[in-house]
């Protein structure tokens, strides 16, 4: 039985802009599932409609259901979301930056009402994970760097210690050795505490290589899904996601002229 | 079905940099203006022209200089009626101490009197923002309200601190009735409104939203905040100056400077948000409803034979939940409203 | 500069002589030290790129260099010229034109207003002409226009042209950044991690349009990516920041076996 | 309905000024109900209707303009509002209707040959000044014994705060006074440091020239720095039930100027046996029947209604009379004791003898002191101040207005 | 110069400033904890007074019982506006949350006034407003007694909700939902009820600034105007700080009643009208984000 899985969603914004056009996918229990797609694809606007933070962009869901752990959990609050175990870490960073380091991630462990000494032990998870942020502790986060804010917002999800971990972009903006590093940490609590995680990035080569499961996503449509490795030596994917052609990795100065891309879907 | 721009090629840049690039919208725009100075005149009653016509189009003209600095540089402001008091009361002085001064040169004197005035407590928006700058520009309210009792020169000496707005007269042609002094009003208004629009479709208009959407972005790219600002308030002060003018001249006639109070400068507010930041549509929509709503609920009020003071209050609570509900509907305004309107249209018969 | 040339690829880029010079900069903030003591350079015509984990002080670096932020100490020299520091506005004058690592696009505006705003240096008239919108200011309106439609045709955004920018997906978005430092005319462009968030494709699209900038107008470009791939490929010269210091600066290839560099920042080597 | 006599009503029932303006139009609504229920003015009924400005003069202006041509056209306007006033000022002798302005609005529309639609009338502001000096003077011993008096003005920091400088101010250089002026920033809910100033001043008067929120405000902080109360001396605007309830204990003994006397009337008591007992009053508490403003509003009320007669005993009985004739009613009104007693009314205003050169009428004003509950006169007859100097300012400053507005000063027929 | 008249105008005037800054404390309270300003917090210290007075006059109950009534009006009020108005309106530009609590002022105005009737009221609490005799004997000074208790009521208020911020997770948590709403419920906070209860609260500190401010002034409707009066102050402590209300309080209390009696006599007096917002103006201009306020985060 499926985790998490989106029925056939629909959505619009503004009333008018439709995004989403039908989409499916299934995350199994304990299984790391890749949303890949080129921007603009639908991958935020996937992730914002599991986890219900769409209402505050203007964004209607006018088809299909949300389920997670055979539940429907469209109607609920993103609160009683975090409380059953679904966080979410937003694309953009938002952090709190009138709040320190700590602060902000004391917020993501509001859901659990935890004694002093357990607030501590998980911030000193995070801070392992981290070592970067327990230096930051007592920043206003509005002043820390880019990739500082990144993982304080991945940290601050990994507070409310969820089941289920819905990851928008988590490399973006982060030096390579920590890209390895949090999707290690991603290996790590999905081996080791079981949790699921729903990720969408744009790194396609790491995420394929954590990944169990792959979606493709283009114009807000899933136009192939399969497993991670078979994904990973699809032709067309290795061509346009993966930027290898027959002869390994192509140098990016090769790239100068304009191809033609090719679309599964006119 | 009709309402689409498909088979409308631009060829040029120009083409393309038109107020309204839509046939459509074209012909409805002058249309409407047709019939706004053609039609009407004749049609209206004379309380439609002078008691809601008239301020209508006064108020637009605020909400488009409040518009300029809020909606386009970005620069909250509560400070509106003063601005149109010193137009106002600026307006008088000149006319009352140059004989011979033609009168629109008056008002345009009087509104470079309300940039001025805009400008030197515009200064400050360079360090406060949001709503710091907001409750700051309250200064500009209280304070010039206080000039315009306590000195009497301002008001001619009169005892009460009352002006009584001269004859509108130009090039001997008296404004007198509800009918000409509605069409003074409408061609000042189109003027400006026109003239906005083509400020703000030209670089300084981008500087202001550039400055209002993200000044330290603005600031590297090369755009000086400082002039900048103080540009937009000039012009949004000129703008409110020739509104408070109109206000006294061709609406109330007599004023005292308290009729410039705060509450004025709040329904101005509320016609921007309610109309749309960053909209000049949006300034005439939001004017339209603030000035409308509360006239239609009170008929209606009376309409249902409610006792008054029962009425009264209903009809406040009902505007003021009506201005929550439209928010609700469309944070951004009526104009936003508008345009989705016409989005959706544009794509009828299909839903998408 | 002419951004109409044919774009085909001109004969052979020469990197020329050092046109910034920064010496000994210095900055912190409040307690961190952001930069400690560090020099570089950047020669006329070359891809100079800035690497380094995250808070290293990157992009702090370039924001002293467009004078966002002033050094407590240090110097620069742009053009011959010592500076204590920049201040913006002298800078974006000199041609000095960025984008940022958290996008700073106007998000009311539409594309194109967007890419218009970057030549408001280069627009003369005044205000008054601007609403009458006549002559002389409907002219030079015009004439901007066109310029910057060239700019969208090279970064292949013409089908966004009048789409409000805060609802383009991010990559998008990143593009249009690049293409209202471009419709600057820039000497120097400053780019901060222009690719982050996008997928191989799209960032072999920007790669194309950084070298092509290079190539065809001679831009100097100072870049910050994260994507080894990248900035290997693509730069000339590349300096590391760790910590706000300096623990490389060179080649490539001479970076990517710097003990330090991998130790710092790659992980493994590259 | 056609027929009847329509009289616009453009009030207010929300907002700061709610409770007088409840009070007042409800006192010219229960009068004219009450005249109605007794078959109107000969025969004529009189209609009326509400329109609420929100004190605010551009829906003022909104609510003029619509009301003006309802009904066959309004024939007489009250709004009861400094600004909405001034902002159809412009526009009644253009639709032919007279407004009356009593007790507020210009001083020098008294003068009806400038102003020949405005009626200031019983008393203005002027006549109220130089009323509130004639009663200290009498209160001193005498107008010689006010030499050397120390007087507070302690005004509303506006044009209304400011419209007696004139009176006051000739009056202490002819009585030999100490006026010191001290301004109070609108709205006034904190007056600390103008009492401090006060009790520095050590003043023997203190005129209260306040308005709305500012007086009970006034009363409460002159409790609080210790200044007796029955020294304080309240334009009418700061006299009413509104201004001293608030203040609770504090008022107690606090004077004002009136131009009512406080007190039971015939025609109170058949106003409740004929419209309220029957349902029909408009104030919703009856407790306020005969307050402040419910009998300036009865007074307005009369004042029309012996308009109407008047111009109806002029152009015809039986008929309602055109905002004109409604006009030369008013400016030929005379309301003497006979009449009063007649109205059941004697005694609650002065009597009002109108003319073109005096659309006041009167100019004779009371005091009247809060005992805690009520308001009592403390002056058995109506105390009128300095008339020849008042008639030099009105005729300077309406000259003025004539002058400014390229006016030639006539009276009407 | 006169040193006891000089003592007394100071101290009236700091005096008046606490009973600004509790005024100023339910604009705080609320914007600290949702980046609203709440335009209706007048309304809602109107609303609160007249509702006391209202449930004393018209159903006879004692101050005592009344209060604990109100307290349950404003909860309901509060909670009401949460569901209404707010929730709808989650993740909205400042500028449009502002607006909206615009008309919930003049909703809350117009009910007030249908509930409870248009007239003014007197509110006895049982503080007597008459100077101290022990400092009228002792330094020749008039201080009221009410005003120090006002000051010392508005003392405790500002320590408990200072502290709540500073020190517990719901303080925090409301931090994060003033800085970024959406963030806030990814998160799990769980804004609505937040929102609810914050709105409560504040009914509740509109409740005390409506009995003191009625007390003193009666129970009208010009109490709505004291926010006019509570903006300098806010300002000038910042919007985001709890002591900065009481200390922007003092201060402006404190120099605009100086500045009455020793410069307003100079230029034509009613000077107190625009002089805290020209001070406060001038504050601003060395400290944008106000004495106490939460810096203004730029960066780029
Ligand atoms: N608030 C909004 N209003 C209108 N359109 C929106 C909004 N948010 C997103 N869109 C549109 O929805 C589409 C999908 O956006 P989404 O952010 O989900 O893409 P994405 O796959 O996450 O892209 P990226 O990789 O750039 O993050 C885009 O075309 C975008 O323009
Ligand atoms: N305005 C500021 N105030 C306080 N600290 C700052 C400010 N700007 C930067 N810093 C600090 O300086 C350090 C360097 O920041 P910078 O943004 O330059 O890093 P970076 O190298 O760009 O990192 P990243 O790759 O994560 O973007 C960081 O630790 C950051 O917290
Ligand atoms: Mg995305
Ligand atoms: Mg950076």
């Amino acid at each position: 039985m499926s985790y998490l899985s989106v029925n056939n969603i629909e959505v619009i914004y503004d009333h008018v802009i439709l995004v989403l056009k039908g989409v499916s996918l299934q995350v199994p229990q304990g299984k790391i599932v890749a949303l890949l797609g080129a921007n603009g694809a639908g991958k935020s606007t996937t992730l914002k409609t599991i986890s219900t933070l769409l209402r505050g962009e203007r964004g209607d869901v006018t088809k299909g259901e949300v389920q997670f752990k055979g539940e429907r959990i469209d109607q609920l609050t993103p609160n009683e979301l975090v409380k059953r175990g679904l966080s979410q870490v937003m694309e953009g960073r938002h952090c709190f930056g009138h709040l320190t380091i700590e602060e902000n991630l004391l917020t993501g462990a509001y859901t659990r009402s935890l004694a002093r000494s357990e607030l501590k032990d998980a911030l000193d998870k995070v801070y392992h994970y981290f070592p970067r942020l327990r230096e930051r502790r007592n920043s206003q986060a509005g002043y820390t760097s880019g990739g500082e804010q990144q993982m304080c917002a991945i940290g601050r999800a990994l507070m409310a210690k969820p089941s289920m971990i819905l990851l928008d972009e988590p490399s973006m903006g982060i030096a390579p050795q920590i890209v390895e590093e949090i999707f290690g940490i991603v290996k790590d609590l999905n081996a080791k505490e079981n949790v699921s995680f729903l990720l969408a990035e744009q790194n396609t080569n790491v995420a394929l290589r954590y990944a169990d499961f792959g979606y493709i996503l283009e114009n807000g449509r899933v136009v192939m899904e399969g497993a991670a490795s078979e994904l990973a030596n699809n032709e067309d994917v290795k061509e346009f996601y993966l930027g290898m052609s027959g002869a390994g990795r192509k140098s990016f100065r090769d790239m100068k002229f304009y191809r033609r891309r090719k679309r599964w879907l006119a | 079905m009709f309402y689409r721009e498909a088979g409308q090629f631009k060829t040029s840049y120009e083409a393309d940099g038109q107020i309204l690039p839509i046939r459509q919208d074209r012909i409805a725009l002058l249309t409407t203006l047709a019939i706004a100075l053609l039609v009407l005149p004749m049609v209206a009653s004379p309380y439609m022209l002078s008691a809601i016509f008239i301020p209508f189009l006064i108020f637009s003209l605020a909400a488009l200089g409040l518009n300029i600095l809020t909606g386009y540089a970005g620069q909250l402001s509560l400070g509106t009626a003063a601005f149109m008091a010193v137009g106002a009361f600026a307006s008088y002085n000149f006319v009352l101490r140059i004989p011979g001064l033609p009168l629109l040169l008056a008002f345009v004197l009087g509104g470079l009197c309300a940039a001025m005035v805009g400008m030197a407590f515009g200064l400050p928006s360079l360090r406060i923002r949001g709503f710091y700058l907001a409750a700051s520009t309250l200064a500009t309210q209280f304070f010039v309200v206080w000039c315009l009792t306590k000195i009497g020169w301002l008001t001619n000496y009169s005892s009460s601190g009352v002006i009584t707005a001269q004859k509108m007269e130009i090039l001997g042609y008296a404004f007198d009735t509800p009918a000409r002094k509605y069409l003074l009003v409408l061609a000042v208004v189109a003027l400006m409104a026109l003239l906005a629009k083509n400020m703000i479709r030209s670089n300084v208009g981008r500087s202001w939203m550039a400055v209002r959407d993200m000044d330290v972005a603005a600031e590297v790219i090369g755009i000086r905040l400082m002039r900048t600002k103080l540009l937009a308030f000039a012009v949004s002060s000129f703008y409110c100056g020739v509104a408070g003018a109109l206000y006294a001249y061709a609406y109330l006639g007599t004023v005292e400077p308290e009729a410039y109070n705060l509450d004025l400068s709040f329904r101005i507010l509320f016609m921007i948000i309610i109309g749309g930041v960053g909209s000049i549509l949006g300034s005439f929509l939001g004017a339209a409803f603030i000035v409308l709503l509360p006239v239609f609920l009170n008929i209606l009020a009376h309409g249902l034979a409610l006792p008054t003071t029962v009425a009264s209050n209903l009809e406040l609570m009902v505007f003021g939940a009506l201005i929550i509900f439209f928010l609700i509907v469309e944070p951004h305004g009526l104009a936003r409203l508008w345009q989705i309107g016409k989005e959706k249209l544009r794509l009828w018969p299909f839903p998408h | 500069m002419q951004m109409n040339e044919p774009s085909a690829i001109s004969a052979g880029r020469k990197v020329g002589d050092v046109i910034l010079d920064l010496r000994n900069i210095s900055l912190s903030f409040g307690g961190v030290k952001a930069l400690t003591n560090i020099s570089f350079d950047v020669r006329e015509h070359e891809i100079r790129a800035i690497i380094g984990p995250n808070g290293a002080g990157k992009s702090s670096m370039l924001n002293v260099i467009n004078g966002v932020y002033r050094p407590q100490q240090g110097e620069i020299i742009y053009r011959g010229q010592h500076r204590k520091n920049m201040d913006c506005y002298a800078a974006a004058k000199s041609g000095i034109a960025r984008t940022f690592q958290n996008i700073a696009l106007f998000k009311g505006m539409t594309v194109l207003d967007n890419i218009m705003t970057g030549r408001n240096l280069k627009m003369q008239s005044n205000f008054l002409l601007q609403a009458l919108y006549w002559g002389p200011a409907r002219r030079e309106e015009i004439a901007h226009r066109r310029k910057c439609e060239e700019v969208i045709d090279f970064l292949e955004i013409q089908h966004i042209r009048k789409t409000p920018v805060g609802r383009l997906p991010y990559g998008l978005q990143k593009r249009v950044e690049l293409g209202r430092a471009l419709a600057a005319e820039p000497q120097i462009l400053l780019l901060d991690e222009p690719m982050a968030g996008m997928n191989v494709e799209e960032k072999q699209d920007m790669c194309r349009f950084i070298l092509d900038v290079n190539e065809q107008f001679g831009t100097t470009i100072v870049l910050i990516e994260h994507d080894m791939g990248v900035v290997m490929d693509i730069s000339d010269r590349v300096v590391v920041l760790d910590y706000g210091k300096k623990i490389g600066d060179g080649t490539p290839d001479e970076v990517r076996t710097n003990q330090d560099v991998i130790d710092a920042y790659l992980g493994v080597a590259h | 309905q056609p027929g009847d006599q329509f009289v616009a009503l453009p009030s207010y029932r929300v907002g700061p000024y709610a409770a007088g303006g409840s009070g007042f139009y409800g006192g010219i609504i229960d009068y004219f109900n009450l005249v109605n229920a007794n078959g109107g003015v000969n025969g004529v009924k009189i209609s009326w209707e509400e329109c609420e400005t929100e004190y605010n003069p551009s829906r003022g202006v909104e609510c003029y303009e619509r009301l003006k041509t309802k009904n066959g056209g309004a024939t007489v306007v009250e709004p009861l509002s400094t600004g909405i006033a001034y902002g159809i000022l412009d526009r009644i002798p253009q639709d032919k209707i007279p407004m009356t302005t009593l007790g507020y609005g210009r001083s020098d529309a008294a003068n009806g040959k400038v102003f020949p639609y405005v009626f200031p009338l019983i008393s203005n502001y002027w006549s109220q000044a130089a009323g509130m000096i004639k009663y200290l003077g009498d209160k001193s011993g005498g107008m010689d014994k006010l030499k050397g008096k120390k007087i507070v003005h302690l005004y509303h920091d506006s044009a209304f705060g400011k419209e007696p400088l004139p009176v006051l101010e000739a009056m202490s250089s002819q009585y030999g006074f100490e006026l010191v002026k001290i301004p109070v920033a609108p709205p006034g809910s904190e007056q600390q440091s103008q009492w401090l100033q006060i009790r520095q001043a050590k003043p023997d008067y203190v005129i209260l020239w306040g308005w709305g929120v500012m007086n009970s405000v006034a009363i409460k902080t002159a409790q609080r720095n210790g200044f007796p109360r029955d020294k304080m001396l309240g334009v009418w605007w700061a006299g009413s039930e509104e201004d001293t309830v608030p203040s609770g204990d504090a008022a107690k003994g606090y004077t004002s100027m009136t131009f009512n006397t406080p007190g039971n009337y015939p025609l109170l008591d058949e106003l409740r046996k004929k419209v309220y007992a029957g349902g029909k009053g408009n104030l919703a508490d009856q407790t306020r029947i005969g307050s402040v403003y419910h009998m300036r509003g009865l007074t307005a009320g009369v004042m029309y209604v012996e308009a109407m007669r008047t111009a109806q005993d002029k152009f015809g009985k039986g008929k309602p009379v055109s905002g004109e004739q409604l006009r030369w009613g008013l400016e030929n009104l005379n309301i003497d004791e006979a009449r009063q007693k007649v109205l059941g009314v004697h005694n609650m205003f002065p009597t009002v003898k109108t003319s073109c050169e005096d659309h006041e009428g009167s100019g004779a004003v009371k005091v009247q002191q809060w005992d805690g509950k009520a308001w009592k006169a403390i002056t058995p007859n109506w105390v009128v101040g300095d008339k020849v100097l008042l008639r030099k300012l009105v005729d300077e400053s309406s000259g003025k207005y004539a002058a400014e507005k390229k006016i030639t000063p006539a009276c009407l027929k | 110069m006169d040193m006891t008249f000089f003592a007394e105008v100071l101290i009236g005037g700091l005096l008046s400033g606490v009973m600004y800054a509790l005024v100023a404390i339910g604009f705080v309270l609320i914007y600290k904890a949702s980046g609203v300003f709440n335009f209706a917090q007048g309304a809602m210290v109107f609303f609160a007074a007249l509702t006391t007075v209202g449930f004393m006059d018209k159903f006879g109950l004692s101050l005592w019982l009344a209060i604990p009534a109100t307290v349950l009006a404003m909860i309901i009020l509060g909670l009401a506006i949460e569901r209404v108005v707010l929730r709808p309106l989650v993740n909205q530009p400042e500028i449009t949350l502002f607006m909206a609590t615009i008309g919930l002022a003049f909703f809350i105005e117009g009910l007030a006034q249908l509930i409870w009737g248009s007239q003014v009221h007197k509110l006895d609490i049982p503080i007597e407003d008459v100077p101290s005799e022990y400092l009228m004997e002792k330094f020749n000074i008039v201080i009221s007694k009410f005003d120090l208790t006002a000051a010392a009521i508005c003392g405790v208020m500002v320590a408990a909700l200072a502290l709540m911020f500073a020190k517990t997770k719901v303080g925090r948590a409301l931090r994060a939902v003033a800085d970024d709403h959406q963030a806030a419920q990814a998160v799990g906070i769980p804004l609505q009820r937040i929102w609810g209860i914050l709105w409560a609260v504040a009914g509740m500190v509109a409740l005390v600034a409506g009995l003191l401010w009625g007390a003193r002034n009666g129970v009208q409707f010009a109490l709505t105007f004291i926010a006019l009066k509570a903006l300098p102050v806010l300002i000038l402590g910042g919007f985001t700080s709890v002591p900065g209300a009481i200390v922007g309080g003092l201060i402006i209390g404190a120099s605009e009643k100086l500045a009455e009696v020793y410069i307003g006599p100079l230029v034509g007096g009613g000077i107190e009208g625009w002089f805290p917002y020209v001070l406060a103006l001038l504050f601003l201009l060395v400290r944008p984000e106000g004495l106490f306020g939460e810096k203004i985060i730029r960066r780029i």
